[in-house]
């Protein structure tokens, strides 16, 4: 169960990518959320909002534009070689594609030792084995398939030697990018399932980025939802199914299909307008303004404040700002009801 | 026979108005390898452009082993002294724009070359002093040389004089001009230049011509690459004359005697092997080594593999060509002989050593007679590294004085010797005594060679000569290789290339016929 | 209702290094006018190409097999000449894509994309009636300034566009039947919804029938009227929305269903889960292709090939438990 | 076809479509854990291997420059010397004893296209293995370093692709010294270019594969990276460069022999035999055919393989 | 658009730079003494250092490469060793020669490449398509000059058809005569070209009718023809653009060897006999000059790429993949 203890806390999160005409684009803009050890933070959101992005940046693998990621309370980008090395054992990284992680011209068994030989974690090489061995069974592999070649492994299979691989240093940390969105819908729930599991038997702490909103939902304690590269809403996962506060996130929750023909038909849509614009310029104001029905004319001016509607509930959004003198909660109300009627 | 004549009367017919009576228009086409940059007489650098400035262009006189044969000048006396020179220049030599050839345009041409040179020349300078050349009339000029210098004949036949009017008389100017590259320049040979293309020259024949009317009217010289091609174009009657080297070509041409005609001259050439007693490995060695290689030697093989036929060289047993009234027939060089040349190549330390061999690899033969030798000296155990080279790169290699480092860098080389015909030996002199590299003449050689000149007798000349010619051997470092002829082969109606013996270009085209 | 479209006893084999991929084997359905049939299944299982059989469109090394029939509006389309293909593609049956970015020809403009499908099946019209034609469908699709829109490359468009340009240049000649492979796949949710959206409204105005292929149920959910399950390029499934969903009878189909967390369910339980793969298609096994990953799989599954059974009269499945000895077997039926 | 099953008496019945219904046909499959016993490793030698016995032209060309260097690898065991002039048998035609007929100097001309195909092979293998050597290591610096680097070496890349590299080459192997080293040398110094090109490209995106992403998150060196990863996976782009690169030498070697800058006396190249031939292109202009049709062989042969190793691994090192 | 195009020029002027340096450095470092050319034996020592002051030659190499670059910017490169005369003007005259044989080549290149090449990948693995490919794959693999001996034995010597040198018969100035000349060093110089262009649209070509918007359009009814000419030719041809102008390298150096064989009176035998008498400043000017050619005409290519390309010009060079 999640404790309290912060793993990692991402502080005002800034990552920028040069383009070529002189401007940037903005993949993470001033993103800031905590982690505890032991629970999963989902963080869903449409493709090219940065998720990805903001997930690398708190492994360390770009260098921040600003703000900062602190792992155990030490900033992670400004590490000493040495240090990186021992970071690099405590935090791991599960990818997307389940083809293109894998190095096609190694063996299984290459794949999984690589890191238990760079941390000099086996004295030697018959201990080496076993540890293989032990992590094939763990991701539901047989040991035998350690002498084959990865291109003779189904998608499914090679997630799991991804997850070995990710698991063979001992990590605490595990971030998991998309890990399913590459499998058909049979594999995923095997996935899901194994993550599931192994996050409980060794008390992973997990950061599970996907675009589908009902895994995320299914597999997280708290879910973060992103919008070209702001977090716009940060909850627990059932209460952000019950009670969405962001327009974005209740247009997002609505338009998820369910696979169920009557709670479909029954459904209320929020069919959004245009599309999501490019990074590279963001709007001014509140990124979402342009598609958003319950936009006010400060959205298009102003940038909204992540704020704490209620404990454990974070929003970005005017419709919540503080009225003076009273808490967000009931401004929260009173527009709630004007963006229902409508 | 050369198809094309006909139909390109038209076209050249604006530049040759004043030729329209001449009945005989046969074009004369020939061809060069490269396409020369200018016309300029004394640019002559490549065979190729004395080919080209042949018939616009003509030497005062030439030596022939009958005296001398006469062009733009028509009498050169030598005073008893031996230091006065008189040239007469003829009367009625004119150049194509009409203007007299005269003695300023000798001292133009003269000048030119100091001014190209940056110092005193052959012309002026001799035996280290000064030339004095007293312009007499406007035909007549006098050089009066410090000391008595036989070869001073050869001097002024090598020498194409220029047009001065058309410079006003300044040298400075030809190097700036184009003229040398536009057609029309003043000519003094049998032709002018009508066109001058990016890869041919066309000539028209001169009506005011001094010694007569060339019966060929037009001379077309392109350029054509490679020599296949060259020799298609023959074929194909494209051109009408090309020189033949190789003997299966002789044969071939031979064979078909009723399409061709052959010409053979005496190229009057020395094609010799020099030994470099500087060269890295050769400097090393004893005078043995030097023999080892001689002996090791067989001259009839190389003759053999690189010409394929007597008719295209023979084997010369004198550093003297036949062409020379002082040769010796019975010059006894080296013979052949393997055994010894294995004793001496063991004894002298030579066996085993890898020698560094330069030819010139734009004259013909030159590549087998390097790949023969190098099999030949193969046998005495000596491994021979063959460089070819450019004639840029070659002289100044093959040349270089000894205290260069250039000079260190071969032990052995083949190079030709244009000997010139005659009885004059003071080009055989300078060759003796005057090589730029020092080549293992000895003194005494040096001194008979001299003493040879002052001697008035001819039989007591000849047998000095052949004493020379038997102690150099002995101990120069150049072995004889083959004597060469000029062969040429041309279509069956033109007739009369033989009719100059002047070297190294034969064809006099006063007595060019094309039926 | 009449049938638009017959597919009988269809089978599509390709010819491959590794022997023939059989892709599709011997499938039968149909679709009525104006209905919306979803295909779904696994990759690979033969989904693309059935579409593609319709169109007439599968290429070397693929090979439609003798004995398939496809009878669209009562002649055999699978006899047609090149010709006769022509007339049909895009004038009666029109196919959009899955990625529109490269089913868009990059170097011509939206404008002229359009323009072609109205000037291969000429109701001599004039350019302007085209022009005004083909504005009129941008705008129905939802583009806004459709005018503009003409003149653009396709790689200046974002995703939703150029899916909804997919779409009006199917739709330009009022085709009878669309299918649709994946059309949402590549684009987010709440475009996706969009897209769908608009799809469903232009169905109801042009009366069209829609062949949706998809591996999404919740689409399916949404949108179809009767759905058709495929497995390694056969049907295993075919019913009504409600059959199909409420009460699905192959293990394949019950298995799909349970291993989709739902968002409207709470719990963090284990998740349904099918084990294994596919198989391999050069080599498909004897009986049910689904045997191997069945729970359920008994003998006779791994043997011979289930034959096709009614459950209702939209309602059909091929699979051994349906067999009425199999209870006796041993294993409940559920 | 739809299944029929008909009930018939008994346990056993065999029915219309031979399908028979045992007693526990419907008892649970029990199903076996299949674990196949482990392959063998799978290079990029092997990959080849397998893809181009699958070619029959790519087999065609292996076998042709097999046969090609085993001929040029025993030509010691002609019976004639390639070097020794013979003046009784210059210019012979076609006969048992000399395949090939012989040259102007007597020498047997099967046994110098044998010495021939020697040095052109060398010299084709030489400058291969330089300009990947080079332009790999160039390549794979450079990409994997990236920026600034990344940039100068590209530059001064592009530079030497966009020479006039033929031209240099006459240039160069004028002013040094002649001689098979400095062949090998020039024809390397121009032609590692598109190595580093294609390695450089190669490794740009290998570098940001997950894969790599990976191995760099665990912690391994840059150094481990690059032997352990970067450098197995480009092998396959390499080698099919190297194919090509050899044809290109040797067509390239051919063109400057040709022009009279190959190699010394008495050795020689199928380009300085063809050189060597022009002179009797008209009388002899077999001696002109041989040496052209070798290169022609070898070049193609090795245009071929190279081709089609690139057909063949290509798909792989996208997937 | 024209950052793009500033940012081209800028590339040019650089790589200009550093090839003019390069050749420059070819020279410089070139074995022997360069002044050797310029003074002879019988100067004195004063007259010596006099002209090799006058030529710069005791100045530092980059003194040296200055003054020559700024003479070179301005047109003057030099004065030929051989004749006297400079440089530039010999090069002008010799250049519209090599400019017509490489411009027809590569005409001649094209027109018979893209209807081939786009044959062979439209009907791929058709008879003729394997013929066509195998034919490719051997002008690819021929060497050219040998090729071009072939042709000068069959069409000059053996069927006397066609002349086999020069660029046209002395006296005859008809387009025809010329016409006749070019043929055989056009063909010769094409035929590496025609080979790799036909591959490569063939691959173009195959690629592009497997491209997804190929089935849209048939989906919409569009014939074959349609689908060949309307949708894939523009596709396919347009890299070939940027081929060419990378082609361009290969041409140059190709016609170096043509013009020799055929003894065809361009820059490329000019700067073969230059190399034959180390004649620096004509090799020097040479290399610029064709490093030049490659580079503008790389250039163009590129714009013209960028011009043509819908998805580069509209989108601005971040667009350009
Ligand atoms: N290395 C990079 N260089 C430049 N831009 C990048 C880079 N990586 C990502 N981007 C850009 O940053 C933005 C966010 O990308 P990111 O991959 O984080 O999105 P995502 O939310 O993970 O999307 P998806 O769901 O498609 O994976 C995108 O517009 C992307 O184009
Ligand atoms: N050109 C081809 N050559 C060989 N096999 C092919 C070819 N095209 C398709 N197949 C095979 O046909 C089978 C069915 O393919 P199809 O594209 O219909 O699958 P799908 O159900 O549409 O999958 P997805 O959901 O991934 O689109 C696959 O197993 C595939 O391997
Ligand atoms: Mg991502
Ligand atoms: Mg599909």
């Amino acid at each position: 169960m999640p404790s309290q203890k912060k793993i990692l806390e991402v502080k005002n999160l800034k990552k920028y990518f040069p383009t070529t005409q002189k401007q940037q684009l903005k993949a993470v803009d001033n993103v800031s959320f905590d982690i505890y050890e032991g629970e999963t933070l989902g963080i869903v959101g449409e493709s090219g909002c940065g998720k990805t992005t903001c997930g690398k940046t708190c492994l360390g693998m770009y260098p921040v534009t600003d703000g900062e990621v602190l792992f155990h309370g030490k900033n992670i980008h400004s590490m000493s070689k040495k240090e990186r090395f021992a970071f690099t054992k405590r935090v791991q990284m599960i990818f997307q594609d389940p083809y293109a992680s894998l190095d096609p011209h190694q063996k299984v068994y290459d794949i999984i030792a690589e890191g238990i030989q760079i941390h000099g974690m086996a004295k030697n090489k018959t201990e080496e084995k076993k540890m293989v061995a032990e992590l094939l069974e763990m991701v539901g592999l047989n040991a035998e398939h350690a002498a084959r070649n990865v291109h003779e492994f189904s998608g499914g299979q090679r997630q799991r030697i991804g997850i070995a691989r990710a698991l063979s240093v001992n990590p605490e940390f595990l971030f998991c990018d998309e890990p399913i969105s590459a499998l058909d819908v049979s594999i995923q729930a095997q996935i899901i399932n194994l993550l599931m599991k192994l996050q409980k038997e060794k008390n992973l702490t997990m950061l599970f980025i996907a675009h589908d909103l009902s895994i995320v939902k299914h597999i997280s304690d708290r879910i973060g939802v992103m919008y070209l590269g702001k977090m716009v809403e940060l909850t627990e996962s059932s209460k952000l199914y019950v009670e969405p506060k962001h327009p974005y996130t209740r247009a997002l929750l609505s338009a998820v299909p369910i696979a169920d023909p009557e709670a479909s038909a029954q459904k209320e849509r929020i069919m959004l307008k245009g599309d999501v614009p490019s990074p590279v310029n963001p709007p001014v104001g509140c990124r979402f303004a342009g598609r958003c029905e319950n936009c006010m004319e400060i959205c298009r001016k102003e940038e909204p404040q992540m704020i704490e509607i209620v404990p454990g509930h974070y929003v970005a959004c005017h419709l919540y700002d503080e009225i003076p003198g009273s808490k967000g909660q009931k401004a929260d109300a009173s527009l709630l009801a004007r963006v229902q009627s409508t | 026979g050369c198809g094309g004549s006909s139909d390109k009367k038209d076209s050249s017919a604006k530049t040759e108005d004043t030729k329209k009576e001449a009945k005989s228009d046969g074009t004369f086409t020939f061809a060069l390898n490269y396409m020369p940059n200018s016309l300029q007489p004394s640019a002559q650098s490549s065979d190729d452009l004395v080919s080209a400035i042949r018939p616009i262009y003509e030497p005062l006189f030439a030596e022939t082993k009958d005296g001398l044969e006469y062009y733009l000048a028509d009498k050169l006396d030598i005073s008893e002294d031996g230091l006065t020179y008189t040239l007469h220049i003829n009367d009625k030599a004119t150049w194509s724009d009409g203007e007299p050839v005269t003695v300023k345009d000798i001292k133009f041409t003269i000048d030119y070359g100091v001014l190209v040179y940056g110092g005193p020349t052959s012309f002026t300078k001799v035996n280290g002093g000064e030339v004095q050349i007293n312009e007499i009339d406007d035909k007549t000029m006098e050089f009066v040389l410090p000391s008595v210098y036989d070869n001073y004949v050869r001097t002024l036949s090598q020498f194409y004089p220029m047009p001065a009017h058309a410079f006003d008389n300044d040298p400075s100017k030809i190097d700036d001009s184009t003229y040398f590259k536009t057609p029309g320049m003043a000519t003094s040979g049998a032709y002018v230049v009508s066109e001058i293309n990016e890869d041919s020259f066309v000539y028209t024949a001169r009506d005011d011509y001094y010694r007569g009317t060339p019966s060929v009217k037009k001379v077309v010289i392109k350029t054509i690459g490679s020599g296949s091609t060259k020799q298609i174009e023959f074929e194909n009657g494209g051109i009408d004359y090309m020189r033949v080297t190789s003997a299966e070509d002789l044969k071939k041409y031979k064979e078909e005697s009723d399409k061709y005609n052959m010409y053979s001259i005496s190229e009057a050439r020395l094609n010799y092997l020099q030994l470099n007693p500087h060269g890295p490995v050769m400097s090393t060695l004893s005078q043995d080594a030097r023999k080892a290689i001689f002996l090791a030697l067989d001259k009839d093989a190389i003759v053999d593999f690189a010409w394929g036929s007597d008719e295209l060289a023979e084997p010369a047993n004198s550093l003297i060509t036949p062409d020379q009234s002082i040769y010796n027939k019975n010059c006894k060089g080296y013979n052949f002989n393997l055994e010894e040349a294995k004793k001496l190549a063991k004894s002298s330390g030579l066996e085993g050593k890898e020698l560094t061999y330069i030819y010139n690899s734009d004259r013909a033969n030159m590549e087998s007679v390097a790949t023969v030798v190098q099999q030949q000296l193969a046998e005495i155990g000596v491994t021979v590294n063959i460089e070819s080279c450019d004639t840029s790169t070659f002289f100044p290699r093959f040349f270089a004085s000894k205290d260069k480092e250039l000079a260190t860098t071969w032990d052995l080389g083949t190079n030709g010797w244009d000997s010139q015909r005659g009885s004059n030996c003071g080009q055989a002199i300078s060759y003796f005594t005057n090589r730029l590299c020092d080549c293992g003449y000895s003194d005494e050689v040096s001194g008979l060679a001299q003493k040879a000149i002052g001697t008035a007798d001819a039989k007591e000349k000849q047998e000095l000569w052949n004493t020379i010619q038997d102690k150099a051997l002995e101990e120069c470092w150049e072995y004889p290789l083959t004597y060469t002829n000029f062969v040429m082969v041309s279509q069956k109606n033109v007739t009369g290339l033989d009719g100059s013996s002047v070297v190294p270009e034969f064809i006099d085209y006063l007595s060019i016929h094309m039926d | 209702m009449n049938n638009l479209l017959e597919m009988k006893h269809v089978a599509v084999n390709f010819a491959a290094y590794g022997g023939t991929v059989q892709a599709v084997r011997d499938i039968s359905f149909s679709i009525e006018e104006g209905q919306t049939v979803a295909l779904v299944g696994e990759s690979g299982c033969g989904k693309s190409i059935t579409a593609k059989t319709i169109m007439g469109l599968v290429k070397k090394p693929g090979k439609v097999m003798e004995g398939s029939q496809i009878i669209f509006e009562g002649t055999d389309i699978a006899k047609y000449s090149s010709k006769e293909w022509k007339k049909f593609r895009g004038k009666e049956c029109s196919m959009i894509f899955q990625d529109a970015l490269v089913s868009l020809n990059p170097t011509m403009k939206i404008g002229k994309q359009i323009m072609e499908s109205l000037d291969n099946h000429a109701v001599t019209t004039s350019k302007e009636e085209k022009k005004k034609k083909v504005i009129d469908m941008l705008k129905l699709t939802g583009i806004a300034d459709a005018e503009k829109c003409l003149e653009k490359y396709p790689h200046e468009l974002s995703g939703g566009m150029r899916q909804r340009i997919m779409i009006a240049i199917a739709l330009i000649s009022h085709p009878k039947l669309l299918i649709a492979d994946e059309p949402t796949t590549s684009l987010d949710v709440t475009i996706q919804a969009q897209i769908l959206a608009e799809m469903k409204a232009l169905q109801k105005k042009l009366k069209m029938a829609i062949l949706l292929i998809t591996h999404d149920l919740g689409i399916v959910a949404d949108v179809a009227d009767k759905i058709i399950v495929m497995y390694a390029g056969k049907i295993v499934e075919e019913g009504t929305v409600r059959e199909i969903f409420y009460h699905p009878v192959h293990p394949y189909t019950k298995a799909l269903l349970n291993s989709v967390p739902r968002l409207d369910r709470d719990g963090k339980e284990m998740l349904c889960t099918i084990e294994g793969n596919i198989p391999d298609m050069t080599n498909p096994p004897k009986g049910c292709a689904f045997c191997e990953r069945c729970p359920r799989a008994m003998n006779i599954c791994a043997q011979y090939m289930p034959e096709e059974k009614t459950v209702s009269s939209s309602h059909r499945a091929s699979c051994w438990m349906m067999d009425e000895r199999a209870a006796k077997g041993g294993v409940a039926h559920a | 076809m739809p299944l029929l099953i008909q009930e018939l008496n008994g346990e056993v019945h065999p029915v219309g479509n031979n399908i028979v219904i045992t007693n526990d046909s419907f008892a649970k499959l029990e199903k076996k854990k299949t674990v196949e016993v482990s392959v063998e490793r799978q290079s990029v030698w092997k990959d080849i291997w397998k893809e181009l016995r699958k070619n029959k032209v790519a087999m065609v060309s292996v076998v042709l420059l097999a046969i090609l260097i085993i001929a040029v690898l025993l030509a010691p065991l002609s019976p004639y010397d390639p070097y020794k002039l013979d003046a009784s048998q210059k210019l012979q035609g076609i006969s048992s004893s000399h395949w090939f007929g012989t040259d102007e100097y007597g020498r047997d001309y099967f046994t110098r296209t044998l010495y021939g195909g020697r040095v052109s092979l060398l010299v084709g293998f030489m400058s291969m293995i330089m300009t990947v050597v080079i332009g790999t290591s160039l390549g794979v610096f450079s990409g994997y370093v990236g920026g600034k680097v990344d940039m100068f070496l590209m530059s001064f890349t592009d530079i030497f692709l966009a020479l006039p590299s033929m031209l240099l080459m006459v240039i160069l192997n004028t002013f040094l010294k002649p001689g098979l080293p400095t062949l090998i040398v020039v024809l390397s110094l121009f032609s590692w270019a598109s190595v580093a090109r294609i390695t450089r490209a190669e490794t740009m995106s290998l570098k940001e594969r997950d894969f790599v992403v990976a191995t760099q998150n665990l912690g391994a060196s840059n150094f481990r990276v690059i032997v352990k990863h970067i450098i197995p996976n480009i092998l396959g782009p390499v080698i099919v460069a190297a194919s090509l690169s050899v044809a290109n030498a040797i067509l390239m070697e051919s063109s400057l022999s040709f022009l009279g800058l190959g190699v010394q006396i008495p050795r020689a190249s199928w380009g300085s035999m063809l050189q060597g031939a022009q002179a009797h292109i008209l009388d002899y202009p077999l001696l002109a055919v041989y040496p052209g049709v070798m290169i022609l062989i070898t070049v193609l042969s090795f245009n071929l393989l190279g081709d089609i190793l690139r057909n063949a691994l290509e798909p792989k090192i996208v997937e | 658009m024209w950052k793009y195009c500033l940012k081209k020029t800028a590339q040019v002027v650089i790589v200009m730079i550093l090839i003019s340096f390069f050749s420059f450095a070819i020279v410089y470092f070139a074995p022997g003494d360069i002044s050797d050319m310029y003074v002879n034996p019988e100067m004195t020592e004063e007259q010596k250092a006099n002209v090799i002051a006058q030529l710069g030659l005791d100045k530092s190499m980059t003194e040296q490469y200055f003054a020559w670059a700024k003479r070179a910017v301005h047109g003057d490169l030099g004065v030929s060793l051989s004749n006297k005369s400079a440089v530039w003007p010999q090069f002008m005259q010799r250049l519209p020669a090599t400019i017509i044989l490489m411009g027809s080549s590569m005409i001649l290149s094209l027109l018979l490449a893209i209807p081939l090449g786009l044959w062979s990948g439209y009907k791929k693995n058709s008879w003729l398509d394997n013929l066509i490919s195998s034919l490719a794959y051997m002008g690819m693999s021929i060497p050219s000059f040998w090729f071009g001996m072939l042709l000068i034995i069959v069409f000059a010597a053996v069927l006397k058809v066609l002349p086999s040198s020069g660029m046209h018969t002395v006296g005859n100035v008809s387009a025809f005569d010329t016409f006749q000349h070019m043929i055989l060093p056009c063909i010769t110089l094409s035929i590496g070209h025609v080979a790799v262009y036909i591959r490569y649209i063939r691959a173009n070509t195959i690629g592009q009718l497997s491209e997804e918007y190929v089935l849209t359009a048939e989906a919409k009814g569009d014939s074959q023809t349609k689908i060949l000419f309307r949708h894939v030719l523009k596709n396919t041809l347009l890299p070939i653009i940027t081929l060419m102008g990378m082609n361009l390298a290969s041409l140059v150096c190709g016609s170096f060897i043509v013009e020799s064989v055929f003894g065809w009176p361009g820059i490329g035998t000019f700067a073969m006999s230059a190399i034959g008498s180390r004649d620096y400043p004509v090799i020097m000017a040479y290399v610029m000059l064709s490093g030049f050619l490659l580079v503008v005409g790389n250039f163009i290519a590129d714009l013209l790429y960028a011009f043509v390309d819908p998805r580069i010009k509209r989108g601005g060079a971040s667009g350009g993949k």
